[in-house]
Parts: structure tokens; C-alpha cells; sequence
């Protein structure tokens, strides 16, 4: 019996939208990322990129008022807010190689104490592989941080020494938010910001590969 | 006078060759051009190259020209999506050459190509499976990795808006990779939703400038459907 | 509640540092964004690296900023021009810098920076005095120069309309270096002629997404005089 | 006593024109080539190209017509025909560098046999050099033709082996437009497609440098 219960896939992606401030201009990938749009705090105005050619992505559209020529990077159907934009995918590149975005969100496999990320392939013989933009937004954003389980299905960590998985880019995550905690990544490895109530540090490094230490200021 | 629209898919796509390289707009089910995609298989071109960010949906479009045998290679960043079942038997049975490239560096291929930029370094990649085999240069002891510019032979493109110069404006996401590829093919085709006269246009929100465009058909099909 | 607005010229240019690298939009007396450039006066910085097209006309903007000696380099295409004579001086006395670079390559020098590329191939230049010094490379068998991004600290951009996000449209040749300017600073300032309530500008024809724009500042001067 | 009679540089301009085909996407420079615009024949649609972003450049306005935010390249007040359309610099010279106009038409200093062709600085210590577009129009323009005088005002043939000044461009120039020539630059040198009535090629000869012959087809 654990002291402590997991967050949910809604809760994690809650999480993540309180540490995002008004004013960022951010990506967020498919999965738990995704779910981060409708949680950012009632009035704190933070504008969403989709990297299929939006700025200004809103919430799902009603039933009544969906529209068939407005879909995010998911291909799910979305709204634009007023200020929104369109361009095309070099200029949406643009802003993400360029460093313009203060945020990406992307879900992963694994995260290295390093910072590396793997998100985009099961093994390097991965039938029909697809990579998508995780590699441009991985590299690209300013910050990137991940949302996803702290362990598999079957319990094994994803916050890990080394990836075992195809990397998509290494060195550039800067903090994991899963179900149990926050986890910075720092040049001394991973750091805990804070954990879901009950749970300790001893039952966090359970579950994850690489050491674990607080952060010194959370 | 410039006209350069033509009246039928079969004109529009009037010399495209066997084995052409095509670069194709859209992402997700918006703003593709699957009347001129599937037109391809009445003109009985085969072994075609195709650039497209995906590897088509259902069984319209890419799919059908991926179905019926006549694509040998595929360079596209997300083949594998929800209902690309066509893609994966092929791919999974041999049948299909695949290059997989990162979404932003295909865009940026293909920008280049319209450019003039032979080739040019992204740090996209760097360090993974997918730049394995390709030049290495550090910018600021940052690794980045050398990319060629990527040409189409035709570009199939959709828009919203064209007039008899060829000038063309999207419809929101439907805009995506159509600018892009109307400006990295020796001849680009487009199929627009709706017409304007010369003038109507107003110049300062024209997206895609004739200059790009060679042949326009008017196809008021409706929405994208998915 | 973002709000990119500020009220006044010195408020836009707040934290502009000594020999900082600006990037200038506008072409010709066209597109310039004046009251900000004369603003950086009143900052009393200095020892500046100017990076725009031309060396600035008769007596106003660029122009008073080089009679007052706050800058250290020019970076330019086309220095040379009718009323440009406070250049010559300056030049001829050697107190000035000058890299001259080939338009397109001075745009796409820009348009890289603010894209993540860090250097690209371009034909133009290649075999001339211009390239003298640079790294070559064939492609296809025709010689290529190696360009490297050029980015700056601050853009002073010239805008037609603005919302509080930062949204921008220019008007008719006004464009010109605005935009690419804009995507290729850390900081980059606008002086709009107009402003429009947020959802006012049509989505489909922002030139400058709000993402690359800091500061804006609503300065309705009327047109370029020359 | 000269049985000819030099092309004025509005002469110049218009037969380069009548070499234009409609439906061309044409660059222009400063000086004779400006020009060409003014000689179109009526009826023929031909694109022009500004360099600062415009395509679709039409007339210079009428006085009371000026628009002082449509300018060309030189920096002279244009108007915009109807199907004109605007963009930004790093577009326009993608047009160009990326061989999407059909034509370049440029003035010159000098052109050599092989096509060199030198028309930015008169020595290579020019004091206050200025380049703008040149080269890149020189390098990335399908088709670039030179329109200028055969001679200098003293009397120096401009039409020579090897370019004195420095070059904006190697082996690009495919035809040359003068007051007393129209000539092409072929795998094997000069050779005068038409010359000004009265002239002959041994005339032609004494005001050029390189060798001349007549073109095979004129």
C-alpha cells in the first residue's frame, strides 16, 4: 500500500500549466502535452504554436461550430483565438529552429540524466518509423520539457542513465513532469522539485534508473 | 494575355513524366490536392518519387496512388497515422522505398530548393539515427548537420484563391507545405477552390505570387474531409 | 493580459546597449522606421553596428545617426546612393567600417538567423572580390560561398498595423527588409502607423506573427517623405 | 562619315523589348534597362520584377497619382498593376536566386567573350563600393541580357576579352543589347545577331575588343 496516488494524464498536464507564465509562445506535442491547452489558469493569456502553420490555437471547437479547414499538428480539430495567425511550414519551422518559441511540451520513451530525449522511435529498426517535428521542436525550443509516466506499463523507469531508445535530440530537456513528480535536469543530473503528496524520495528513486537528490530551491 | 488557367485535371497535368519527383501540399486531410493526385493514375505515370509530409489518409489521394503501384519512393517526416494502413502494408512488405526527414528540415529542403540554397546546416538531427550518414559541422560547438536542398519535378498544390497569373491564397491550415512546394518544382499545378479576376486580389495578401505557379484548374470541391 | 504596446519612443528603446548590432528595416526612404532610429539619440548609445540596406538619405534617421558619429559599422548592400553624402564623409575619412554584402545575401543572411540555420550555400558572389575571403564549394559542379546568419541584439522595424500581440502587417513596398529583420534579433521594436483591436487583422494576412516582436510603439507619421 | 546611326537609349531599350515574349517574369536595373518597361508592345503582358518586393511593377504615376509607398529598386516611384502582389526581401531574392525570373536585364561596365560580366566598382578600391542586387540578379536569373553603350564616352570598346573591373558575375551574360549591336555570347565568343542599319561587322569590329562574327541564325 503507497501513501501516495498518481496523477492522472489531466492532472500532470494541470501541473505543467502552472509553471507556464502569460505571455510564453509554446508547442506541445502529442498525448498528456496536448491536454496542457485546457488547463492554463482562466486569464493568463499563453499562445499556443501548432508547427502545421498557427499561432493563437484554441480550444476544441463545439460540435456545431467545427471547422473543417482548422486542425493542429495532431490533426485534431481546433479553434483559433482572436490574434491568431496562419503561415506556411518553412516560416513555421522558422520559428521553431530559430528559437522562438519560450516552450515546447513533448511526451517521451525515455529522458537521460543528460537531458537526452527519446520520443520518436521504439528500436533503430522500427517498422514504418515516423518522426514528425520532435526533432525540430527539440532542438529548436528554448525550454523543453516532457510530460509523461514515470514508469512503463510494466514499471520500468523512463527517467533513465542513458536512453536505450533512438535519441531525437540530446541534452536540451530541461525538466520532466510526470504522475508522481517534477524533475529538473540539471548539469548535475536529475534534481526533484517536488513530488505528488506521500510520496518520498526513497519511493521516487524505486522508480526511476538514474540517481534522484532534491532540488535545492523548488 | 496570361491565362494560366487550364479546364480539365488531364491538361493540368499534361507531360508530367514517368519517374518524376512530385512534391505534394497538404498536411493531414487539409489542403491536399487529391483531384490532381489522383488524376496522376489516369495519365498511367508509374515509379514515382513523392514528397509529402505524410503518406496519405483512407483510401483518396497519396493512398490510392500508393494502393495502385505507382510510387517507388517515398521522402515524407510522419508516414505512419491513423489510417495510413496502404503505407504500412507496402513499407512492411519491401514494396516501398522510404526517407524519412525531420518535418521542419523537409520544409526547409524544399524552401531551399525555391531559394536557390544548394544546401545549408541544421542542428535538426544532429547526434541521431536519421543524420547517421550525413556531414557534420559544429557552429559555436554546436553540432549541426548539412542538408541539400530537395526539387520536385511537378508540385501539386491546393489553394483557396487563384487569378490568371497564377497568384494563389490558402484557407487557414490548409495553407501548411503548398507555399512551400509551389516554389521547389520546375512546374507547379495547382487546383483552387475559387477564382478571382486579375486585380481582385489584393496584392498585399496574395501568399503564393504567380511567378511560382504554371497551371491553375478550378475544382470548387468543398471541404476537406477526414 | 499581453500587451506589447508602450507609449513612448524612449520606452521602446529602454535597455538598448553601446555597440549593439541593429538591425534596420526599409528600403530607400520607404519602410524606415525613423522616429526610432532618431530615438537611439536621445539614449546616447553608441559605437553601434548598423546592419540595413542603404546608408540612410539626407539628414534624417540612419543618416543622423552616422553625422553623430554613434556608429562603428556599416553592413550593408548598397551604401552609395543620391543624398547619401554624410556616408562618403564618413567613409572616406576612414572613420566608418563597411561590410558590403550582396542584397540577397545580406536578406538570407537575416532570414537565416532568425530561422536556426547557421550558415548556408549561396551562388551569388561566388568568383568575385566579394568572396574573396570566404569558404567556397561546389555543388553540381558551380561554385557556392559560404554565408553565416547574421543576426543582431535589436530590430527597429517600420509596421502599417499592430494589435497588442505584436501582430504585424506592412504597407505596400514598405515591406521590404521589415519582416526578415524582425525574425533575426533577441529584441526586436516596432513603430506602427496604425493599431487594431486584437482579432481585428484578418488571421490569414499577418505578414509578422506577434512570436518576433517585442515592443511596439504607435507613431502615425503619414507617408515617407523623400 | 558613318552610314549609321546610333540607337538613342530609348531605341536601346525598345529593341530589347521587342526580344521579350509575353508572359515573361522580367528583373530590370538602373539605367537603359529601366527603360524596357516604357516599350513593351501594347498588348504584350510581361511581369516586372522590383528587387525591394514587388511583382507586377507598372508605369511611373501620374503626378497627381503618386503613391510615396510604391517605389522600384531604383528607388523611383511605380505603380502596381492589377495581379501585382507584394512580399518581403528574403522572398523577393528567392524569386531571384532561386531561378524563377525568366530574364535579368542589367547595365554594365564591361562583358567579356565568355560572358564575365563587371558593372558594381570601377576599380577593386572603390572608395564607398555599393553592390545591391546585382549579383545575385547576375547569378540567379534564367536568362541575363546587358543593355548599354558598345563604347565608352572615350571611346573604349566595353565588349572585351577579359573584364578589367571587378566582376559581379562569371560567364552568365547571354546577349548584349547596344547602340550599334545586338549581340550574343556563344560557347565560341561574340556573335552579332543584328547590327544598326548601315553598319557593317567590320565597323562592329573596330569598336570591340574580342573577336565578332555574324550569329548562324539572326
Amino acid at each position: 500500500m503507497s501513501n501516495w496516488t498518481a496523477r492522472d494524464r489531466a492532472e500532470i498536464a494541470r501541473r505543467v500549466a502552472q509553471d507556464i507564465p502569460e505571455g510564453w509562445y509554446v508547442n506541445l506535442g502529442i498525448g498528456i502535452p496536448t491536454l496542457v491547452a485546457d488547463t492554463v489558469p482562466a486569464g493568463r493569456e499563453v499562445i499556443f504554436h501548432a508547427e502545421n502553420g498557427l499561432l493563437g490555437v484554441g480550444p476544441a471547437p463545439a460540435p456545431d461550430e467545427l471547422d473543417r479547414w482548422l486542425i493542429n499538428a495532431g490533426k485534431q480539430h481546433v479553434t483559433l483565438l482572436p490574434g491568431g495567425a496562419f503561415f506556411h511550414h518553412a516560416d513555421s519551422f522558422a520559428m521553431i529552429r530559430g528559437r522562438h518559441l519560450d516552450l515546447c511540451v513533448l511526451g517521451a520513451y525515455e529522458v537521460s540524466s543528460g537531458g537526452d530525449l527519446a520520443n520518436w522511435a521504439r528500436s533503430s529498426t522500427d517498422t514504418a518509423p515516423a518522426v514528425g517535428g520532435a526533432m525540430d521542436l527539440a532542438i529548436g525550443a528554448r525550454r523543453v520539457w516532457v510530460a509523461m509516466e514515470h514508469v512503463t506499463r510494466s514499471g520500468v523507469p523512463r527517467l533513465v542513465e542513458s536512453c536505450g531508445y533512438p535519441l531525437t535530440s540530446a541534452g536540451r530537456v530541461k525538466r520532466i513532469y510526470t504522475d508522481l513528480a517534477v524533475v529538473d535536469v540539471t548539469p548535475e543530473g536529475f534534481a526533484v522539485r517536488d513530488m505528488v503528496e506521500g510520496m518520498t524520495l526513497a519511493d521516487l528513486q524505486d522508480r526511476t534508473e538514474a540517481p534522484l537528490r532534491m532540488a535545492e530551491e523548488a | 494575355m496570361i491565362d494560366k488557367f487550364v479546364t480539365s485535371v488531364a491538361e493540368a497535368l499534361e507531360g508530367v513524366p514517368d519517374a518524376a519527383t512530385l512534391l505534394l501540399g497538404g498536411f493531414g486531410a487539409v489542403g491536399q490536392a487529391n483531384h490532381l493526385i489522383e488524376g496522376l493514375l489516369e495519365t498511367g505515370v508509374a515509379n514515382l518519387t513523392i514528397v509529402a509530409n505524410n503518406a496519405g489518409y483512407g483510401e483518396v489521394g497519396l493512398a490510392r496512388l500508393l494502393k495502385e503501384g505507382r510510387v517507388r519512393k517515398l521522402i515524407c517526416s510522419y508516414p505512419r497515422i491513423a489510417g495510413s494502413t496502404i503505407f504500412e502494408e507496402l513499407y512492411g512488405a519491401g514494396k516501398l522505398e522510404l526517407e524519412l526527414v525531420p518535418q521542419g528540415t523537409l520544409a526547409e529542403r524544399m524552401r531551399a530548393a525555391g531559394a536557390g540554397i544548394p544546401a545549408f546546416y541544421t542542428p535538426t538531427a544532429a547526434g541521431t539515427q536519421l543524420a547517421a550518414d550525413k556531414e557534420t559541422r559544429a557552429f559555436d560547438g554546436v553540432p549541426h548537420v548539412m542538408e541539400h536542398a530537395l526539387s520536385g519535378d511537378v508540385a501539386l498544390v491546393e489553394a483557396w484563391c487563384a487569378d490568371r497569373w497564377g497568384n494563389l491564397t490558402y484557407r487557414r491550415a490548409g495553407r501548411n507545405f503548398n507555399p512551400v512546394c509551389a516554389t521547389a518544382a520546375r512546374l507547379t499545378i495547382a487546383q483552387t477552390q475559387t477564382v478571382a479576376e486579375l486585380g481582385e486580389m489584393d496584392p498585399e495578401t496574395i501568399v503564393t505570387p504567380g511567378i511560382f505557379v504554371d497551371r491553375v484548374v478550378h475544382l470548387p470541391y468543398g471541404d476537406p474531409q477526414d
